[in-house]
């Protein structure tokens, strides 16, 4: 049944858009602003830089001096985690960008190529599914030796086939759209069919998907810290923190609490993002 | 008008003396008003709603999609939803006040006191669960028996409701049903329990007209039997079936009620003449539905004779599926027929006939295992695609769902140029005419342009489809059941459109509907289609007059009766 | 108010974890039994450990450590690190150096029957040596040993090309326990991997592969050590090896009462531990300690000035007594630790931090410009040093800790040095083992004698490099002190001269210590007689027992 | 032509969190052969893709194995290598290898460990059960967690909807060290409520297998949800509504079995992802399992433990994907003949 639509109500204006944010929307936005300046301008931020020891002050509880305590070389770990925002946002969106680029390759040639190809690729993405992406990335570290780079391609790598046949699934299911028979209807070529239609709407939803993907990248990059294969130590990235601190659980639990907490908080931030771009892109332009 | 004030004294009046006479309604509604909580503050759904009902009587409430009719329904069960308020002078079922009780109460009298009928089976059961299993909830939710003897009595129920081999049909999921046999399982599940009050809310929407003859039979025979019906529709014929009361509501407000023959045969208000003016008919042909198709079609050029060129031409086309168990289904079966310049063919028949295949094999849309479609003389259905494409501006297509056939991202604007060849309207300012030039066509104003289809309503949505499938000036339009997701009164604007613009353009429509009224008032030659086989063929005259085939004469003998002229007339 | 509860419940449940998890309590204390608690018969000593190899016997101390309750050796050494009976009942060596003869104990038999004989121990030393068996043993005898053949049944003798003096102490070591020859020739390599027939305390009873070793007492066991606390069979009845990576979960379960004893308390948790009634022993390894070794073929340090400016620039003493909590020893030493017979104090403390000292020596190196990092540069090149460790065994989380201070230190002067963490399967695959790869390699080698300096600082033939050499340079004038000091009999004029050898080392900086390698167990208060076996560490459960 | 809301919604929410489409059957016995082809092709790419990967690592591999042996970690003489590369075939030509290989995994033969001496069926073995119970365990409680918060929580209102949808996000953005770590240290440290190290008993599971459990649990919760309203706002709701059914009946007995449907097709694919996870959970509580085998050998190069394991790996992969098919069609018999 049709839904009669009300006429449009009177735009509101910026500010009183803002304020009509829903809740979560606003504390992911804000979170995403500190998270930006922390990555873009971390001195702004930090209290004291990031390697800076002080050997009289080790592992001392969070205190006013130092709002996240320090670690065992007397390090201010509030500093620490800022100056690590851009080596971890680096890796998210770094990963993101590699694996959504795969992705989409992958999953356009299982979905828009001939059969041959077709099968080949979606046999590859097979194979990528069933071999476990730690091993993957295991190897890649191997190969490459650990650094920024090869973590992002290790992560990126290790997501992608998902991504991949989400990919596949949205043009498959774009190409059988009415709105794509429509243009068929109006003699419209395959090509034209193809770059009007099928890929801008199958491609849409991963502008959504590119922030999920940043939040579970950097959740991903730090098992690879935890496993020793991440950044190199005393690089402050968050996945290295936490590695770090783990030998000092049970006496400085703040050294691994923290920056869990803010991997969590980031990942937090960007699936929040996500759906709400999500829902923004499915309700269609207003 | 003081028309309604006097008949609700009346009926106040005609209350109390039936409470003296020990004769009280089973359910009173007093000034129901139910508001929705938005964000813009609350909303208005229903207000100052009254009706009684009484046993044995059937209250009918009529309108269209909005006007509150299928909330004050669930009011009535306490079923409102979320973030609703409501108030009401009076609620009450067997004389007790019902508007405070809890959910736990409620649940208590829903399915025992009140049984509830919603549309189509196939996804008002649970499309996961046997039929016989949803019928034995409502027994096991009061208490009824033990599951030896709810299974005894869902097989009687089953049978009670007309379904053959009710054992094989128990063990049955609604998909694996008909649409005729999943529909009485619903009845049956919500009659299992015998209960007084029956709430059916859109009843027959979405269902063939075998089928709707079949569940309107049903609830008469259970309105015989004693029950109490209230019948929420927005299709007038079949309210007049069942009706001895009507509601018609609007916005909310009920805009007149009364007895069911009087108010059909006298609307006193004007929205109620006009919805019953918006039914389509044989009886309606070649005049307007709509007050406002009303003018157009006086300023249209007069109807034409239809032309003797063939424009689209379809021999012997035959079209197989295979289903995913390996068996072959066909759904076209050498199906033939001539569209002529300036005519409407309607194709009618009901689901799974194989009228939106043969459709869509006109289109070229689909490639049909045998058999040749010609278009305008030329080969059509035998060229390869690319070789189409230079004829396609020469037929084109309105869907019944307007809204997925445009790309979501784009504007009314977009969508529009987009269907303009470049060949032909090669310059910006050209195609911007063009645009407006269509938009006046269909009765657009041009404001839409910069709108998405998504933010309009369902009759606009429909005329953008219609100017889209206009835009290169085509001969013919394929109309795939075109109006059917409409509400009446927006259904009869289109139609009248079409009619316009068939007369202004000379166009032929090929017109495919499972409504038989809107097939009789449109077309010039009617082809009925039953399992992929036109069965019959003819004018409207002949299929609805002297239908020959059996099935036929069966499909025309399901039409409710709907005749609003006072009954002395219709005697005389 | 149901609905308000049920959401509340996880927030709550967050809230109190993340109070917990941060206040990071664990409170646990042992109860200690009292004084004059009896011994108890038998029992099951639930033991962790940190890494699990891949067979029970080999050339690596995490072998040695399994191997030593498993095998008996020649002989043992005692705490006063002195060379005891074991296997062997006496030993003497020839006027010449070059002929060394071992007495066995008589009527000892290994757990699969066969007997101890000098043919067996023959067999064992050729095994070590020539059959792969032992590249630990490979690496000392190699160059020294000829060959070795039964005298009769219960004397082994010994040729060696060169005198070697220390041999015995050598043999100490978990690395040269005896195995039965049957088993080593009958049975498949995987059965002597998993579970080797020696004549030992215990018997290898089974092995859940990543999770334990259950090693069962040998009843008839007649072949304990001189330095062994009691005699007859083990005390306890089995002992259950657990491999538990994590230093956090191993104290953690030995607190809940889950382990008996763990091995590598870190440091952090070295006092709480002690503070809640555990017992702890702390074994300071000798050998090579913790040492940064100069590369001084290739790159900066190939100056003798850039590395006594790395030594006087970075604050060794404070990095490691802060960091090391007390626990760690400060070791400045870059050829022994302090345990190891013939260690010199001088070489130790030949450099102190002073960053005035540092300065002038890289200015008169030529290291005079300064880049905006705060480095120094010489012709437009950064004075960046590579130092990569090797993670896990080699280097643990602590060390890691000190190698960032280090760093820190040495930036204040202007050393860039990079960090760079190899995984082991890159380390154990040779990378950044050749001199244009690395600058410092800081590493440990477990000794009982100086003699480790010919390991690590024994010039190579042509055309067979001595690997082990991290300065990837020969240094005559050392080599020389080395080889006289190895073959001289003497062990005062031995150990003055090692001494010189590890002076030589300080002078020319081409290595400074860091810090000494540590052994630590903790133990229950409830389990006595666990101590660490001398030669270099690890815990011996011959002696253990539960008390009440 | 009407289309039921149902059978798009599976392809929409199954698309977008990157699992399969549901897949059509095609007639049975072409279904069986197609199914065992397919895996048989699954198998075979995984095992050269593991096979190559290992070959590609940087370094000798004799050296490797030496190294390991005696705890060094130092460049070798030939002389050295000779036994070593003899015994492996490690200088026959990579292909030469690879059909060697190839022609092993065909009669089951996955070759001996270098490091332990042992075949790699073995040293699977040894490790597997304990693998495939957390694994297992960590699935039931998720699906407890996940269906149990999505019931209480979902579509009852913006609030409950908001809190409901922030746990399933939290809980899915929770690395599994770090939630290990803080379990371990909660439950069995401070609380002494576990232990420490469980080992394989069923008390020492609990933990793991939470750890395990609760991201996925998250994880699955968000497919579920949105699921789980719509179905809520359905007709067939309504009707059992009029039924007389309570909330808590519709909910269990109707929506839920439609709103899982999505998360069953993502179990499969977290089964066989479950691995990666696993090797961190059982490094945190000292569990034995393949996850600890795997890492040891690939640091140990310990090829054709490697390869065996990526070999099971993609096994259980297959199989629990095939075992999805089936729990769908249950769950969903209208799968069973849609075209």
């Amino acid at each position: 049944m049709t839904a009669t639509i009300a006429p449009a109500a009177p735009r509101p204006t910026a500010s009183a858009r803002l304020l009509q944010l829903p809740w979560d929307l606003f504390a992911a936005l804000t979170a995403t602003a500190v998270f930006a300046l922390a990555a873009l301008w971390p001195a702004l931020l930090a209290t004291q830089g990031p390697f800076a020891m002080d050997l009289a002050n080790t592992l001392a509880p969070p205190s006013s001096a130092h709002w996240f305590g320090t670690d065992e070389s007397g390090r201010d770990l509030y500093s620490r985690v800022i100056y690590g925002t851009a080596a971890s946002l680096g890796v998210g969106i770094g990963a993101a960008v590699v694996s959504l680029t795969l992705a989409v390759i992958l999953g356009s040639l299982a979905a828009l190529g001939n059969r041959p190809t077709a099968a080949a690729v979606g046999w590859l993405l097979e194979v990528a599914f069933a071999f476990p992406a730690l091993l993957l990335s295991l190897l890649l570290i191997a190969v490459l030796g650990p650094s920024i780079l090869t973590l992002i391609l290790a992560v990126g790598i290790g997501t992608a086939p998902g991504y991949a046949r989400m990919v596949r699934g949205q043009i498959l299911s774009a190409r059988g759209a009415p709105y794509v028979e429509a243009a068929v209807a109006l003699g419209h070529s395959r090509g034209r069919i193809l770059r009007q239609h099928i890929l801008p709407n199958s491609l849409r939803p991963l502008v959504a998907v590119f922030a999920l993907s940043i939040g579970q990248s950097i959740v991903w990059a730090s098992s690879l810290s935890f496993l020793g294969l991440g950044i190199a130590p005393p690089a402050p990235e968050w996945g290295a923190l936490l590695d770090a601190g783990r030998g000092y659980i049970t006496v400085a639990g703040w050294l691994t609490v923290i920056p869990g907490l803010v991997i969590v908080l980031l990942a937090l931030t960007t699936t929040t993002l996500g759906r709400h771009l999500q829902s923004i892109l499915e309700k269609g332009e207003k | 008008m003081s028309a309604i004030t006097t008949d609700a004294a009346a009926s106040d009046l005609a209350a109390e003396i039936d409470n003296l006479a020990g004769f009280r309604p089973r359910l009173r509604v007093r000034d129901l008003s139910v508001a929705f909580q938005t964000t813009g503050g609350l909303r208005p759904i229903v207000q100052d709603v009254s009706f009684d009902l009484y046993p044995g009587q059937c209250v009918a409430i009529v309108g269209e999609s909005g006007s509150g009719k299928s909330v004050t329904a669930r009011t009535v069960v306490g079923l409102t939803g979320r973030g609703a308020r409501v108030s009401a002078g009076e609620l009450s079922l067997h004389g007790r006040d019902v508007s405070g009780l809890s959910d736990r109460q409620w649940q208590g009298i829903r399915g025992k006191e009140v049984g509830f009928i919603l549309q189509d089976a196939l996804v008002s059961l649970d499309p996961l669960r046997p039929v016989g299993a949803e019928i034995a909830e409502s027994l096991r939710l009061h208490g009824w028996g033990d599951a030896a003897a709810r299974s005894t009595k869902v097989i009687e129920l089953l049978t009670s409701v007309g379904v053959p081999k009710p054992e094989l049909r128990a063990r049955q999921r609604p998909d694996q049903l008909s649409g005729g046999l999943r529909q009485r399982a619903l009845i049956a599940s919500a009659l299992a329990l015998a209960p007084d009050v029956v709430i059916a809310d859109e009843p027959t929407t979405a269902l063939d007209v075998t089928v709707q003859a079949q569940v309107l039979e049903l609830l008469e025979e259970s309105k015989r039997r004693g029950a109490s019906i209230i019948l929420i529709s927005h299709d007038l014929s079949v309210v007049a079936q069942l009706a001895d009361h009507i509601l018609v509501m609007k916005d909310g407000r009920v805009v007149e009620q009364g007895a069911a023959a009087d108010l059909l045969a006298a609307p006193r208000e004007a929205y109620t003449r006009a919805l019953i003016a918006a039914v389509p008919s044989e009886d309606t042909r070649g005049g307007s539905l709509s007050p406002a198709g009303a003018a157009l079609l006086e300023a249209a050029p007069p109807a034409r004779e239809v032309h003797d060129e063939v424009v689209l031409s379809a021999r012997d086309v035959v079209k197989h599926f295979r289903s995913s168990d390996g068996s072959v289904t066909t759904a076209v079966d050498s199906v033939s027929f001539d569209l002529h310049r300036g005519e409407t063919l309607g194709i009618v028949g009901e689901s799974g006939s194989g009228k939106s295949t043969t459709g869509r094999i006109a289109l070229a849309l689909e490639q049909a295992d045998a058999g040749t479609v010609t278009l305008l003389g030329q080969p059509w259905s035998s060229l390869p695609e690319p070789r189409r494409r230079a004829l396609r501006s020469r037929i084109s297509v309105v869907s019944q769902d307007p809204l997925s056939s445009f790309d979501p991202r784009w504007n009314v604007e977009r969508i529009l140029v987009d269907a303009l060849q470049r060949g032909v309207f090669p310059s910006a300012s050209a195609r911007a005419e063009r645009i407006r030039e269509l938009l006046d066509q269909v009765g657009l104003p041009h404001a839409v342009l910069r709108r998405f289809p998504l933010r309009l309503s369902g009759g606009q949505r429909q005329r953008i489809a219609i100017a889209r499938a206009l835009a290169e000036a085509p001969d013919i339009i394929v109309l795939d059941e075109a109006v059917s997701a409409l509400d009446v009164t927006i259904q009869a604007q289109i139609l009248d459109l079409l009619v316009v613009l068939q007369r202004q353009h000379g166009l032929s429509y090929l017109f495919i509907s499972h409504d038989l009224g809107v097939i009789a008032h449109l077309s010039h030659r009617v082809l009925v289609m039953k399992d992929g086989v036109v069965v019959e063929s003819g004018t409207p005259d002949d299929i609805f007059h002297r239908p020959q085939e059996p099935y036929t004469r069966e499909l025309i003998a399901s039409i409710p009766v709907f005749d609003p002229r006072p009954a002395q007339e219709q005697n005389a | 108010m149901t609905k308000k509860r049920l959401i509340l419940a996880p927030v709550v449940a967050l809230a109190v974890t993340a109070a917990i998890a941060l206040s990071g309590c664990a409170a646990n204390t042992a109860t200690t039994p009292a004084a004059d608690a009896k011994p108890l018969d038998g029992g099951t000593i639930v033991y962790g450990h940190q890494q699990e190899p891949a067979c029970v016997f080999g050339g690596w101390i995490e072998q040695a450590y399994l191997s030593y309750n498993v095998l008996d050796s020649l002989v043992s050494l005692d705490e006063d690190h002195q060379v005891v009976p074991w296997l062997a009942e006496k030993w003497a060596v020839s006027d010449d150096g070059l002929q060394w003869t071992f007495d066995l104990k008589p009527d000892v038999k290994f757990t699969d029957g066969s007997d101890l004989t000098a043919e067996v121990v023959a067999y064992n030393f050729d095994y070590w040596v020539n059959g792969g068996g032992n590249s630990t043993a490979l690496a000392w005898l190699g160059g020294y040993y000829q060959g070795a053949e039964a005298v009769d049944d219960l004397t082994v003798q010994v040729d060696l090309a060169k005198p070697y003096p220390r041999l015995a102490d050598n043999l100490t070591q978990g690395y040269f326990g005896i195995q039965s020859q049957k088993a080593l020739t009958e049975r498949t390599q995987e059965e002597n991997c998993a579970a080797p027939i020696g004549t030992g305390a215990f018997i290898v009873d089974h092995w859940d592969r990543g999770q334990e070793i259950v090693l069962k007492r040998n009843d008839g066991y007649t072949s304990w050590p001189a330095n062994a606390e009691h005699t007859g069979p083990a005390l306890v009845d089995e002992v259950e090896w657990k491999f538990i990576a994590d230093a956090t979960t191993r104290v953690a379960a030995l607190k809940s009462g889950e382990l008996d004893a763990v091995y590598d308390v870190p440091a952090v948790q070295w006092k709480p531990t002690g503070d809640a009634g555990f017992t702890l022993e702390k074994y300071v390894t000798p050998g090579r300690p913790q040492v940064l070794t100069f590369n001084t073929a290739q790159g900066p340090f190939t100056d003798e000035s850039v590395r006594q400016a790395f030594a006087y620039a970075v604050d060794r003493k404070e990095i490691v007594e802060s960091i090391g909590r007390g626990v760690i020893p400060y070791e400045g030493n870059g050829g022994v630790s302090q345990t190891t017979p013939g260690y010199s104090q001088k070489a130790a403390d030949w450099y102190t931090q002073d960053l005035d000292k540092a300065a002038d020596l890289l200015d008169a190196a030529g290291w005079t410009e300064t880049d905006s990092d705060g480095y120094r540069t010489k012709d437009g090149e950064t004075l960046e040093v590579t130092l990569p460790y090797f993670t896990g065994s080699i280097i643990t989380a602590d060390g890691v800790s000190i190698l960032q201070g280090v760093q820190e230190q040495a930036k204040k002067s202007g050393f860039k040095v990079d960090l760079i963490p190899v995984p082991q399967a890159e380390a154990f695959s040779g990378a950044y083992s050749k001199p244009d790869e690395r600058d410092i390699y800081p590493g440990y080698w477990t000794a009982v004698t100086s003699g480790i300096l010919q390991i690590n600082w024994g010039a190579g033939s042509d055309g067979n490099p001595n690997n082990w050499n991290a300065s990837f340079t020969d240094y005559p004038e050392l080599q020389a002190l080395i080889l006289q000091a190895n073959s001289e009999p003497d062990v005062d004029k031995q150990n003055a001269l090692y001494e010189q050898a590890q002076e030589y080392i300080a002078e020319h900086a081409l290595a400074i210590g860091v810090y000494d390698r540590l052994s630590t167990l903790a133990v229950s208060p409830k389990l006595k007689g666990v101590w660490q076996e001398h030669a270099q560490g690890g815990p011996t459960f011959y002696d253990a027992y539960f008390v009440q | 032509m009407t289309r039921t809301s149902f059978s798009e919604t599976d392809a929409e929410t199954g698309g977008l969190l990157g699992s399969a489409p549901p897949r059509r059957g095609r007639g049975a016995p072409r279904l069986v052969v197609g199914k065992v082809v397919s895996a048989a092709l699954v198998l075979f790419g995984a095992a050269t893709a593991a096979f190559f990967a290992q070959a590609s690592l940087p370094g000798d591999r004799a050296t490797v194995i030496l190294n390991i042996r005696a705890g060094q970690a130092v460049a070798r003489t030939p002389e050295e290598l000779a036994p070593i590369n003899a015994e492996y075939h490690l200088h026959d030509p990579l292909i030469v290898q690879y059909f060697g290989y190839l022609r092993g995994l065909v009669v089951g033969d996955l070759g001996n460990s270098y490091q332990q001496h042992r075949p790699v069926i073995a040293i699977i073995a040894d490790q597997l059960g304990a693998t495939i119970v957390l694994t297992l365990t960590a699935l039931v409680f998720a699906w407890i967690i996940m269906v149990v918060w999505v019931t209480l929580t979902a579509g009852k209102g913006p609030a409950s909807r908001a809190i409901g949808g922030f746990f399933d996000t939290v809980a899915a953005g929770l690395p599994h060290y770090w939630l290990g770590i803080i379990l371990l240290l909660v439950f069995a440290l401070s609380l002494g409520w576990f232990p420490v190290i469980g080992g394989t008993g069923p008390v020492g599971l609990v933990l793991p297998a939470l750890t395990l459990a609760i991201p996925l649990a998250g994880f699955l919760g968000q497919a579920t949800r949105t699921e789980f309203e719509r179905a809520l706002d359905s007709p067939f709701v309504l009707t059992a509504r009029m039924r007389g059914m309570g909330e808590t009946g519709i909910r269990l007995r109707h929506v839920l079995r439609h709103a899982v449907l999505p998360a069953v097709t993502l179990s499969g694919w977290a089964l066989g992802a479950t691995i990666s996870g696993a090797v961190v959970v059982e490094a945190v509580f000292a569990r034995p399992g393949i996850g600890q085998v795997l890492v040891t050998a690939v640091s140990s190069q310990d090829m054709p433990v490697v390869i065996g394991i990526v070999m099971l790996i993609a096994a259980f992969y297959v199989l629990a994907n095939l075992l999805v098919d089936i729990a769908y069609a249950i769950i969903d018999p209208r799968l069973r003949r849609t075209s």
